[in-house]
């Protein structure tokens, strides 16, 4: 019947410090890509930004098309931060894998930041473009769903004490949400085409001329540096979290 | 330049906005693993003494 | 699964159900309107179909952290949980949300006439708010489900599904109006966005259960 | 109302490992139950008792060690071989006993006793308060209503939690003749209980002893 045999992770016999053998190991692994994945962070946003600010400006949008450097990184990123969260959704809830709760957990911060850098540079950008800071446009408007659910995630990370239980209902309303960002997407552009004529700027301008596109490649590859980067270093800073909190509560069982 | 080009001050907001938020996102994030780890070591120093009577194994 | 139906029916209507909650929630939405905007009949008939949509989504939200929290603490939880595997507990959960959806859901759609009237709405724009209501709002308590089934252990189950549900409540939201205001003024189209808001909740129909049947099978105590 | 049976069902727990919020409860427990076998499981409060019932029924999954049931129908799910009767009732306080028990027996939809629910409630002496709500009954009358559930489904493997806690003197007799009826059957009872559960020659018993619990199994010492 339910013989969804388990294997114990650990070996019973020797202490509990073999368990952290696959989290020990990712800590080395992390020390040592830290430091060079963030000198080649900083190597790529350094040459993106000089290319990006020798490039012509645009002839529409003068020198705010600058803003664009770090827009349309921070977009991507807002996207692919919650693609990482959703696969370690999916690794914390059906392979039960304990570094798939830490990485959820660390991407979350660093996702809602650039999801909100996003939306803050956006009105940024709109404002000379458009007039308002804040446009109805499709895209803003799905990425400010997008931000809604990080929002929610964080609210339930906060309201959840458990670190268990609370990464299996982040990772459960991550993948819900996953699964209804397309749905959101498609919804969203139907309404705005109903309420509103194509808005008159598209946000990446008519075709993004090569002189442009390459430094915007380079910035979003710096950028996904810095993410990974700042994704490591949080996850260490969780796992020696966990640890501590799981030797806080051995410390008090043995004390009996 | 003779005066800055129109709208410049929204270009420098939002790299300005970027710096500060990405910025104060490390230092959240290192200050928080620097904390955890020396509460680590506490720990774990306030087990190690407790092993010396109490046998428990410290590996 | 038939008995289970009529079951959840009884125990809605029974003391304790939550019929009348949602009922009186949507009502002091509705309500609170005219307040907020003025008394000016042309705007209120122009945004009623809004204020209609609003206030029935929101209030099917309410008691659906319930849909478990009851079962756990009676025992039957237990006997749901073993009563098959998980298409046969997805199906139980799918009964579940409809019976929910009757109790809870469908008054609210058959209130829209006479809250209609406080909004000077003219027939054809209270019909169609009850067409797409009832099409559209069941998707609220399949989803919900899902975040009833994963925070039946937790205290906060009811934060779980408001933050799940609220994903979903934005492309209901906006075919349930565009299918509304299609039906009112000929020139919109109707048939297309009525269709995707029945596309969307069979969609959760779907998902909502089969998530639920995973967690509360996977619930480990 | 005979119990329609006979059963064949097994049940065989292999080393299992039980814990509860990371703190081991249990070690290593084995046992193999054929038809007709009848287990005590005893030990001191918090011991682990519920926990392994429960994990036997397959509410709760093992850190390590497997069970396993054979012979109850190929295609029946687990449910219709085992009924699972913990310290909750499972019963709806506001509707009433035979609302109730309707409920079940349709629901479950097993093989169920011919009387239907009106014989099962007989046995427990409370056909009079069949139209009474569930919630107006006293702990033990609810608990006998529960035990006629137990009759109105009959299934092979029983996994009682505290049966008997809350029955009056007559009704603990009671229980204990069901339950010869149901080993009699080729039924297979598991009680975690302290006060034993019938005359006690045919009985097996597993003591829980938290002493004997060597290391924890930390399943994920990073998880709580």
């Amino acid at each position: 019947m339910s013989d969804a045999a388990k294997p114990a992770e650990t070996d019973i016999t020797s202490g509990g410090w073999v368990a952290y053998a696959n989290p020990a190991r990712f800590l080395r692994l992390a020390d040592r890509l830290i430091g060079p994945l963030a000198l080649l962070a900083f190597a790529l946003l350094a040459v993106g930004l000089l290319k990006a600010f020798s490039a012509p400006e645009d002839y529409q949008q003068g020198v705010t098309v600058r803003i664009m450097f770090i827009h349309v990184p921070f977009a991507w990123l807002a996207m692919f931060i919650y693609a990482t969260m959703a696969v370690s959704a999916l690794g914390t809830l059906i392979w039960r894998h304990p570094l798939a709760d830490v990485s959820a957990k660390a991407a979350l911060p660093i996702g809602a930041t650039f999801t909100a850098l996003c939306l803050i540079t956006g009105a940024l950008w709109g404002r000379p473009m458009w007039g308002a800071y804040w446009v109805w446009d499709a895209r803003l408007t799905s990425v400010f769903v997008l931000f809604l659910i990080y929002l929610g995630l964080m609210a339930i990370h906060r309201a959840i004490d458990d670190p268990g239980r609370a990464a299996r209902a982040a990772a459960i309303v991550t993948l819900v949400g996953a699964i209804n960002l397309p749905i959101i997407k498609f919804s969203v552009d139907w309404w705005n085409t109903l309420h509103q004529p194509a808005s008159v700027f598209r946000m990446d301008g008519p075709t993004i001329h090569p002189t442009l596109l390459w430094p915007l490649m380079v910035m979003a590859l710096g950028f996904t540096c810095l993410f990974l980067v700042l994704h490591l270093m949080a996850m260490r800073g969780e796992i020696w979290n966990r640890r501590a909190s799981a030797l806080a509560r051995r410390l008090a069982r043995d004390a009996g | 330049m003779d005066s800055l080009p129109e709208h410049f001050e929204f270009v420098a907001a939002s790299y300005a906005v970027s710096l500060v938020a990405l910025g104060g996102l490390a230092a959240v994030i290192i200050i928080g693993a620097r904390r955890a780890r020396a509460r680590v070591e506490a720990l774990e120093r306030g087990a190690s003494s407790r092993a010396v009577d109490t046998g428990a194994d410290r590996t | 699964m038939r008995a289970l139906f009529l079951r959840e029916i009884r125990l809605g209507l029974r003391a304790g159900g939550g019929a009348l909650i949602a009922v009186l929630f949507f009502l002091s939405v509705v309500a609170m309107t005219p307040f907020a905007i003025g008394p000016d009949m042309k705007l209120l008939a122009r945004i009623g179909p809004a204020i209609l949509w609003i206030g029935a989504l929101l209030a099917s939200l309410l008691g659906l952290e319930r849909l478990f929290q009851a079962e756990r603490e009676d025992g039957s939880l237990d006997e749901l949980r073993l009563s098959g595997d998980v298409a046969q507990l997805a199906f139980a959960v799918f009964i579940k949300c409809l019976a929910h959806w009757t109790v809870t859901g469908l008054p609210l759609v058959l209130c829209v006439p006479l809250f209609g009237l406080f909004l000077n709405m003219e027939p054809l724009a209270i019909g169609a708010s009850m067409l797409t209501l009832a099409v559209g709002t069941p998707a609220i308590a399949f989803i919900g489900a899902v975040g009833a089934a994963a925070g039946v252990t937790l205290a906060r189950g009811g934060l779980l599904v408001a933050v799940i549900v609220l994903p979903v409540v934005v492309p209901t939201l906006i075919f349930g109006i565009a299918a509304t205001t299609g039906a009112i003024d000929p020139v919109t189209p109707f048939l297309a966005p009525f269709l995707f808001l029945a596309a969307i909740t069979l969609f959760f129909a779907v998902i909502g259960p089969l998530a639920s049947a995973f967690f509360l099978k996977a619930l480990d105590e | 109302m005979a119990i329609s049976g006979p059963f064949n069902a097994h049940i065989e727990a292999e080393r299992l490992h039980g814990s509860r919020g990371g703190f081991p409860l249990f070690a290593d427990v084995s046992f193999s139950l054929k038809p007709g076998a009848a287990l005590r499981v005893t030990g001191p409060n918090g011991s682990g008792k519920s926990t392994l019932l429960r994990m036997l029924a397959g509410l709760i999954r093992p850190d390590a060690g497997k069970v396993t049931i054979t012979g109850h129908a190929p295609d029946a799910a687990p449910g219709e071989t085992i009924h699972y009767l913990g310290h909750l009732n499972a019963m709806k306080p506001q509707l009433t006993v035979a609302e109730n028990l309707d409920f079940w027996l349709r629901f479950s939809g097993g093989a169920a006793a011919e009387g239907g629910w009106e014989d099962a409630l007989r046995r427990v002496g409370l056909s009079r308060v069949r139209d009474l709500a569930f919630a107006d009954l006293s702990a033990g009358q609810k608990r006998r209503v529960a035990i006629a559930r137990l009759l109105a489904t009959p299934r092979a493997i029983w996994l009682v939690d505290e049966p008997t806690a809350g029955l009056d003197a007559a009704s603990t007799v009671l229980f204990e003749t069901l339950i010869a009826e149901q080993l009699a059957q080729g039924g297979i009872v598991i009680g975690a209980t302290h006060v034993p559960l019938g005359r006690d020659e045919g009985w097996q018993t597993l003591a829980i002893d938290p002493a004997t619990v060597r290391e924890p199994v930390a399943r994920e010492a990073l998880a709580p």
